[in-house]
């Protein structure tokens, strides 16, 4: 008899015995006392902070009293508790303005997961065997802290490496502390998507390096090079919220919106005009644009000031970069450019923007430049309509930022970085970083690691201990988002619920290891919980902005708990405060892979629904078909239709795409957005062990790439690598949400 | 040439009744094995839900109610045809009736248990019966399920007893031959039939007013099978056509579902003597009509779309010219009208064998076009988005081939119940009236199959 | 309103068959299972209106409810009788949907002091103790089959009194089902106080 | 001494039958008092033309009235007794209600077609007083009931002499 | 008067993000089937975002658009349901009473928006997904039609607050999961019968369309169609 038969057959037995047992004590689980006295029935909204992604958007958590099954003191039984039930937008919040994107909606299964880590494990057979131990809290902090204790007298002294997803306010602290306090010791961010390459472009052109946030609700003409604003870069329900204002919210003011990408993101969907460009032209177009509005005099050359200066021959009026010059290597008509420039520059405000595949390549860096001095030049940085700083967060953002984990990776194995234990928090670096980047292969030389994983991903599967963090929604949590809304905003948000299982908020562990070393790490983290450390965040704020309404610290603490935050009503943007730096060269995207061998262009891309994979395991997500390929619990591969017929490829046909680090299978889309000479695959999907719903499916595009990173930063090209496919001769059913591709006519004038 | 008595027909009609052969036993074993299997399949569709049928979105129905619309449709064998032949007291009728009864009266049980197999929540079927309850709710009478559930109970009793008043007689014979606990049976079931003349008036006025009533029922019945799908907005269902459409399609099924029938029990029950080949041949003229009729709606139909040349409709009418549902449409009208014709109208090929012949392929034929007026429609409504396929499981496959033994197994049965021809009408007509042929062996013919 | 029940007699006709299958499947069908429904493979009891015995769909067909048993023998007619209102202990019920039933520190507020040598009271003690809740058995409530939303409060608001649905509670020791909750028993009383009748008041 | 029920012959042809019903016709047995059975309807011949034509189609059609206007009320019943709430939606169509009348009105037709066959035959009647099984084998029973025993003599000559094959006295009770 | 709730649907405001459809799953209590039954085609997204690509690279456009239950006036799924499980609310909404639903799956096959979704199991949440059912929604059980109620729990629960405060129902005050998740507010909830109501204003302006408005079937959703850009002159 098969499993899943007897499984079957046992919970019919299970259920007539519950069914005998209804209305008698005698034969039902006992229930534990509730610690909390909820009206049932009745909806409670606490605040919250959406933690899917680095935007930092502040929700609101429906609340109401369920009876959860738990086990308190190894006894299973009923507890009456309060349960996350519904995750909205906070309407008070200036990032969200009561609205949530999809990935946010569904942090209530991050909670709910069946499959979540539920009490601390130490690992017994050999690493990555996935045999673990559970072992009681309070030696699972022990091992911790004598671990690190001993990095302090052991000889050579052994460094501590921290490595992380994109961390802010007091995690941010206490990552510091701790790393400061162990010599020799790293933090390395492992997020794919970071946004290091804005910032530096950023800082160089304007002095902010913050990845600034545009005032789309304002803006009369948006030019998108690259970035999916509307999917998953940056902060993606502030963006939305103001796309939207801008196309109908302003009456008789419709704002134009172009974007320039060589595939048709979900954001190029929503775009008034799609062009198409070569990859990594895009900076090369930017200056274009910015030739002709200088040309044609519509805007002054000086406007563009330092941003400007940094650009070879701006002060010529760009002589390189005519439209006609250009047009072959970008792929767009020379006229296309100079009708765009025109429109830009006669519809003020405009904007450009700049992110993900544009700024992931060899010269992203000159790209962000180019298009910062675009901006400039339209005048429209620092101005509403344009792009804003806000004031106060470069304090955040200038703080050291991370090691790259190529680097870290490469040091660890040739033993230039003799890292003796390893602290994992929400990263997935195994996932996230190239097969080439030999990330595998460094963290087995390290001797502990230690994650704080909340689901046995692949990293999670190497570390030595896991201590399981508690769900967003269940620990204190605190962020100041750099981007989003031009106010200052500093947010914070008590649990919404108790801990269903026996996690523990990974800063309230921290602190407590940092207890039990003492010594100058204790000094540093003088607090016993992660909420006194918010706290004594808010009253530095206190301090240092005041506040209108609270009259005292702890006053404006409790208003901040209650309504998320705290914020300024007005936006508080800065002007440019930039120097130096010498002007850059045009510098022409490098690709690895001999065009001639690999005649594609590879682009993975951020999936609008797994972000960069860290939600694949959430069946929400898995079961929501993707906004443009409509395919549901899996993978595919976007080949342009003409390209398919030259490869005589059919939709669903498997497809095996190998770049000279490696190669993957996966099957193919025929996708009328993609350009012929680029191959384009959603990440996310690919996980070898990520919870029943997301192990073993599909294909990871980051696994083959080339280890090639953005001259002037350490950041990932991620957009430089090129593929050659080959059919496999077997077809794999994608599956789809929706059935065809072309409207019927009756729908096509809509 | 020679006459056969009174007597000999009694005898002769009775045989099959008496006694029973290994190979009916097999057969019967064998059929039973199917139903029961079928029965089985239904039990863990209820089980486990509707969802272990091929069943989706957007094509919400499939098989069964294919089987449903086939199934009504094929019982317009019987009632109306034996119906109509009466009327026109076409004499040549008087072994043809009773077959012919018999199938509608088992084809409309089976295909009436269908809306119910098909259901999601089969236990509540009978919140479709109008009865008064405390919650203060009715059937919608406007849904053309009602309407079905109302035709349908009558059609089956006006059929029930159309089939029955007509054996009391002969029960009353088997009585008087039969004894033991046959015979009371037999006896209850005659009611004491004594066979006075006032019976034998009463009973045969009763049977015209029946025959007169039965017809406008059983167009009715169909007609409101076809409005099931008529009334509802979707690609080629919402058309006028549809009712006459069904009714011709149904009485084409029926004439063919009796040929066939009457070609198997003339080989199995030996009733060469009676079944003969002119019966064959008037059935197979009337197949033909119905054969051309046929065609002529679907053209008419087809044309008619073609020409509106509708968005919604368009795409449903070509994934059947050309499309997914190609194969099966023109299989349809090979085995519907290229194949039938040809046999039928040609008078050599009108044998027997011939019209049996014609009358399978346009019993697979008439399947299948129920299942094309429902899938394909289905399957790509107006919003391209949602079109979708539809792929039938083992479920469906069980209980559809379930029917079909259900019905031969019901048949079996009943031939050893009861004379499957009308033993009195039969020497009614032996003198009757002088123009009325004498029932006579002819040897040349005998052995025609 | 016709009171006549024609439904329950059309029921038992039609369980005849649903036994005779329920049976059947339980003993053939079920190890021959088909991977659809393996795919569904075990549904989770809480919130799941589905019947995953036979026996519990037919005693659901047939509105067959188990007599509940309470853990403590609780009297309502005494707490009452000392002047207690309802809604002391059924915090909620005017403000929402559900009343509380409270939690054994509720009770042991009184307790602590009141009757504490009763043996009933010390059962109550002895949970405390043990840090559990009593696990008081549901009284009234709709099968989930029913798909019905009630909600307290906008009743109360309309001065319908408690004993209407749930009998004289004075009269009772521990709470029996003494009023039949059929929709016959709703929709009477909506007519009379001239409220909704829409199906979509109390079903969605 | 007792008298019998009734006097029967049993002929062979309806030839024979036909004469043998004359001769008691000639005999001046009243025809209320001659009883025939076939095991079919000899509808030429005169022994079985003894029955007045029947109104079983009027019947039929006013069952069919009475069914129709059921089936009529039936439908409006919706309305009548039971208003759901429909958003202003109709309840009921004129054409629905149409098919639901319809439909009754025949069913009322064929149960009371049925009804009076059964009512005006006498049928059910499961045990006659006089039946014989050579009727299902061919035979002509033509006999009078409680012949007066005056006449029981040539009543049974007449038969033998009209060629009954056989002629039986049957149910003799005093 | 009573309320007539209808909606609106922005298409040049709709970027297609999907935040309707993963909202709706977690107000509605809607399971997700898992991969095999979703190839069977058996998800259930009581809103879906329709995607229709046109022209060929490079000029390729498309266009998104959500498409859940219509809320017919003239709804061809109400009269075809034998047991008024399907039926017309007195707020103009096409009720589904699950209670009633024997399963006849008629509605479906008459909706031409295939909006309606059919529960072909009984629903699972492997545990303890369960408790994050939202217990103002009931779950539906095997064999019984489901579709988008526009909120109805939602719309009842502000009807009640406002009732038990004794004052009129603000416009705007009830917002579906959908609308209320939508970033770019390309969704807008209200009463048709509120001539000042903003989804009136917006349903009687000059871009609002409906969809396969030729079938008559009177939705209560209306769509704005895309609009494109006009710019000024000197352009």
């Amino acid at each position: 008899m098969e499993r899943r038969d007897f499984l079957k057959i046992s919970a019919i037995a299970g259920a007539t015995a519950a069914l005998e047992g209804c209305g008698n004590p005698d034969h039902q689980l006992i229930r534990f006392v509730p610690e909390e006295d909820l009206l049932p029935g009745i909806a409670t909204w606490k605040p919250s902070i959406c933690t899917q992604c680095p935007a930092g958007c502040g929700m609101m958590v429906r609340v109401m009293q369920g009876e959860a099954e738990v086990i308190r003191k190894g006894q299973l039984g009923l507890l009456k508790m309060g349960l996350a039930k519904k995750l909205e937008g906070n309407p008070a919040h200036p990032i969200s303005q009561g609205k949530l994107c999809p990935r946010g909606q569904a942090g209530l299964q991050v909670t709910y997961h069946p499959d979540r880590i539920k009490n601390p494990l130490v690992r017994e057979g050999a690493r990555g065997s996935g045999q673990f131990k559970e072992i009681g809290w309070d030696d699972a902090i022990k091992q911790l802290a004598s671990q690190l204790s001993t990095l302090h007298t052991s000889n050579p002294p052994g460094g501590l490496a921290f490595v992380t997803g994109p961390l802010r306010g007091q995690r941010k602290t206490i990552l510091d502390a701790f790393t400061t306090s162990f010599q020799g010791s790293y933090a390395v961010g492992a997020a794919f998507l970071d946004d290091s390459v804005a910032r530096a472009a950023n800082g160089a052109s304007f002095g902010h390096a913050a990845p600034g946030t545009v005032d789309l609700a304002n803006s009369n003409y948006v030019l998108s090079f690259g970035a999916d604003f509307l999917g998953t870069w940056n902060s993606p329900v502030a963006q939305n919220v103001g796309f939207g204002h801008m196309r109908k919210g302003r009456p008789g003011m419709r704002g134009k919106f172009v974007q320039f990408e060589p595939r048709i993101s979900q954001t190029g969907a929503s775009a008034d005009e799609f062009v198409a460009v070569q990859p990594g032209a895009e900076g090369v177009l930017a200056l274009a644009i910015a030739h002709v509005v200088i040309a044609e005099k519509r805007k002054p050359l000086a406007s563009a000031g330092h941003a400007g200066s940094l650009i070879d021959g701006w002060a010529q009026g760009l002589p390189d970069y005519a439209p006609e010059k250009v047009a072959a290597q970008t792929g767009v008509k020379a006229e296309t450019i100079a009708r765009i420039a025109r429109e830009a520059a006669s519809h003020d405000p405009a904007v450009a923007i700049i992110g993900d595949s544009a700024t992931a390549q060899t010269n992203g860096y000159f790209n962000a430049l180019a298009v910062n001095a675009l901006n400039a030049l339209l005048g429209s940085v620092g101005k509403p309509g344009g792009i804003l700083f806000g004031a106060g967060l470069n304090a955040q953002a200038s703080k050291s930022g991370p090691a790259s984990l190529e680097l870290f990776a490469s040091q660890v194995s040739s033993g230039a970085a003799p890292v003796k234990v390893l602290l994992v928090y929400n990263a997935n670096p195994i996932f996230s970083a190239p097969t080439a980047w030999g990330v595998r292969a460094a963290l087995d030389k390290i001797p502990f690691i230690a994650s704080f994983a909340s689901f046995m991903d692949e990293t999670a599967l190497l570390a030595d201990l896991i201590l399981p963090d508690s769900s967003p929604l269940e620990s204190w949590l605190d962020d100041v988002p750099p981007s989003g809304s031009a106010k200052f905003v500093m947010s914070v948000a008590p649990p919404a619920m108790a801990p269903l299982h026996d996690t523990r908020s990974a800063p309230d562990v921290l602190l407590d290891v940092a207890q039990r070393i003492g010594g100058d790490l204790a000094k540093a983290l003088p607090w016993k919980t992660y909420d006194e450390a918010i706290q004594a965040a808010f009253a530095a704020l206190y301090k240092e902005k005041g506040s209108k309404t609270a009259k005292d610290a702890d006053e404006f603490w409790s208003r901040a708990k209650d309504q998320g935050g705290w914020w300024t009503d007005e936006p508080s943007a800065t002007a440019n405060g930039a120097s130096g730096g010498r002007p850059i060269k045009a510098s022409a995207a490098q690709f690895d892979g001999e065009a001639s061998q690999y005649p594609f262009h590879f682009l993975p891309f951020a999936s609008q629904l797994f972000y960069d994979g860290s939600l694949a395991n959430l069946p929400w997500m898995q079961e929501a078909p993707d906004p443009l390929s409509t395919v549901m619990w899996g993978t595919w591969l976007e080949i342009n239709p003409r390209t398919a017929q030259k490869l005589n490829i059919q939709r669903g046909d498997l497809v095996e795409v190998s770049s000279p680090h490696g190669k993957l299978q996966a099957p193919a889309l025929i996708a009328p957005g993609v350009a012929p000479d680029v191959v384009a695959m959603p990440i996310g999907q690919g996980h070898e062990s990520y919870t029943r719903y997301a192990s073993g499916r599909g294909a990871n595009p980051i696994s083959i790439l080339a280890p090639a990173t953005v001259e002037g930063t350490g950041a990932l090209a991620w957009a430089a690598t090129r593929v050659k496919l080959s059919a496999v001769g077997r077809s794999a059913m994608i599956l789809f949400g929706g059935s065809l591709t072309e409207a019927s006519p009756e729908l096509k004038h809509r | 040439m020679a006459t056969k008595t009174p007597e000999q027909i009694t005898e002769d009609l009775m045989r099959p009744m008496w006694g029973l052969s290994g190979r009916y036993v097999l057969a019967v074993a064998f059929l039973a094995g199917v139903v029961v299997a079928a029965l089985c399949a239904f039990m863990w569709q209820v089980y486990a839900g509707l969802g272990v049928s091929g069943l989706r979105t957007p094509v919400f129905w499939g098989f069964y109610i294919t089987d449903f619309v086939f199934w009504i449709g094929l019982s317009h064998a019987g009632t109306l045809i034996s119906a109509i032949l009466r009327l026109a007291n076409a004499t040549w009728r008087r072994p043809v009736t009773r077959c012919a009864e018999v199938i509608t009266v088992f084809a409309l049980s089976i295909g009436a248990t269908f809306p119910i197999i098909h259901l999601g929540r089969p236990w509540l079927a009978f919140w479709l019966f109008p009865y008064p309850s405390e919650r203060g709710l009715w059937p919608n009478i406007r849904s053309p399920l009602l309407w079905d559930f109302f035709a349908i109970n009558t059609y089956l009793i006006s059929s029930v007893t159309f089939l029955l008043l007509p054996m009391i007689p002969d029960f009353a014979l088997i009585r008087d031959r039969a004894n033991g606990w046959k015979q009371k049976v037999y006896g209850a079931l005659s009611l004491g039939w004594t066979g006075t003349p006032r019976q034998w008036h009463r009973l045969e006025t009763a049977m015209h007013i029946m025959a007169i009533a039965v017809i406008p029922v059983a167009v009715s019945v169909h007609s409101i099978v076809s409005w099931d799908f008529a009334m509802a907005p979707v690609p080629m269902w919402h058309s006028t056509i549809f009712a006459p459409y069904f009714v011709a399609g149904a009485i084409f099924s029926g004439i063919a579902a009796l040929i066939l029938a009457m070609a198997l029990l003339r080989k199995f029950l030996h009733l060469e003597d009676y079944l003969l080949p002119i019966h064959f041949e008037n059935l197979g003229k009337l197949l033909l009509v119905m054969s051309l009729l046929w065609f002529y709606f679907v053209f008419a139909e087809r044309l008619t779309a073609w020409y509106g040349n509708e968005t919604g409709e368009m795409p449903v009418f070509w994934t059947t010219q050309h499309g997914t549902y190609a194969g099966l449409f023109w299989l349809m009208v090979f085995c519907n009208f290229l194949i039938p014709v040809p046999i039928l109208a040609i008078k050599k090929f009108r044998t027997i064998l011939g019209t049996a012949l014609a009358s399978f392929t346009v019993v697979i034929g008439m399947w299948l076009e129920r299942f094309l007026i429902i899938v394909p429609s289905l399957s790509h409504k107006y919003l391209t988005y949602s079109w979708g396929t539809y792929r039938p499981t083992w479920v469906e496959i069980t209980i559809t081939a379930g029917t079909f033994c259900a019905m031969a197994l019901l048949y079996m049965i009943f031939s050893k119940v009861v004379p499957l021809i009308s033993i009195w009408e039969l020497k009614a007509g032996l003198h009757a009236a002088p123009h009325t042929p004498r029932v006579v062996v002819e040897p040349s013919e005998a052995g025609a199959d | 309103m016709c009171r006549f029940r024609l439904s329950n007699y059309l029921r038992i006709a039609i369980a005849v068959g649903a036994v005779v299958l329920g049976l059947a499947i339980l003993q053939r069908v079920l190890p021959a299972q088909s991977a659809d429904t393996a795919a569904q493979g075990q549904s989770s009891d809480q919130f799941t209106p589905s019947h995953r015995t036979i026996s519990g769909a037919i005693r659901e067909f047939f509105y067959i409810r188990s007599k509940p048993v309470q853990p403590i023998a609780y009297t309502h007619k005494v707490h009452l009788g000392n002047g207690m209102q309802c809604t002391d202990c059924h915090v909620g019920v005017d403000q929402g949907p559900d009343a509380r039933i409270p939690s054994v520190n509720f009770c042991m507020t009184c307790h602590q002091v009141i009757a504490t040598d009763k043996p009933e009271i010390k059962k109550l003690a002895a949970y405390k103790a043990r840090g559990e809740d009593i696990p008081w058995q549901r009284v009234y409530g709709f099968e989930p089959e029913a798909h019905v939303k009630f909600n307290h409060a906008p009743h109360i608001r309309a001065g319908v009194d408690c004993s209407v649905c749930h009998g004289d509670m004075r009269q009772q020791t521990v709470a029996e089902r003494k009023v039949d909750h059929t929709m016959g028993f709703c929709i009477d009383c909506h007519k009379q106080k001239g409220a909704s009748v829409d199906c979509v008041t109390c079903h969605y | 001494m007792a008298t019998p029920y009734a006097i029967y012959g049993l002929f062979p042809t309806p030839e024979t039958a036909e004469r043998g019903f004359n001769a008691l016709d000639r005999a001046g047995v009243s025809p209320s008092r001659i009883i025939v059975m076939a095991s079919e309807p000899f509808d030429e011949y005169a022994f079985s033309k003894m029955d007045h034509a029947t109104p079983m189609p009027y019947i039929a059609a006013l069952g069919g009235i009475v069914g129709g206007v059921g089936g009529f009320f039936l439908a409006r019943l919706t309305q009548e007794a039971y208003p759901i709430i429909t958003g202003g939606m109709p309840l009921l169509a004129a054409w629905p209600t149409g098919i639901v009348t319809y439909e009754l009105t025949m069913l009322g037709a064929v149960i009371t077609t049925i009804v009076t066959l059964l009512v005006t035959t006498k049928l059910p009647n499961w045990k006659s007083k006089l039946y014989d099984h050579e009727v299902s084998h061919g035979k002509i029973l033509i006999g009078v009931i409680e012949p007066s025993s005056a006449m029981r003599a040539e009543i049974e000559n007449r038969l033998r002499g009209a060629g009954a094959v056989k002629v039986k006295i049957t149910g003799g009770q005093s | 008067m009573a309320h007539q709730w209808g909606m609106v649907i922005d298409l040049d405001r709709c970027t297609g993000c999907e935040a309707c459809v993963v909202a709706c799953h977690a107000e509605n209590n809607i399971s997700t089937v898992g991969e095999d039954q979703a190839r069977r085609s058996r998800a259930k997204h009581w809103i879906r975002v329709e995607r229709y690509y046109e022209g060929e690279f490079p000029d390729v456009q498309v266009k998104f658009m959500p498409v859940l239950c219509q809320q017919c006036d003239a709804a061809p799924c109400e009269p075809v349901c034998p047991t008024f499980a399907s039926y017309h609310t007195s707020e103009g909404l096409n009720g589904q009473i699950y209670n009633r639903c024997i399963g006849t799956r008629y509605c479906a096959n008459a909706c031409p928006y295939v909006v309606r979704y059919f529960n072909f199991f009984n629903p699972v949440w492997d545990k303890p997904l369960n408790l994050q059912l939202n217990p103002d929604v009931s779950v539906r059980e095997v064999g019984v039609m489901e579709k988008c109620t526009f909120c109805v729990q939602r719309i009842k629960a502000g009807e009640i607050k406002a009732e038990a405060e004794k004052r009129e129902l603000k416009d705007g005050e009830i917002q579906p999961a959908c609308v209320q998740s939508c970033a770019p507010r390309a969704m807008v909830f209200g009463d048709l019968n509120d001539p000042e109501s903003e989804v009136s204003r917006l349903a009687n302006s000059g871009r609002a369309t409906k969809l396969l408005a030729e079938l008559g079937t009177r939705p209560k959703v209306t769509y704005l169609q895309r609009d494109a850009w006009h710019g000024h002159e000197n352009a």
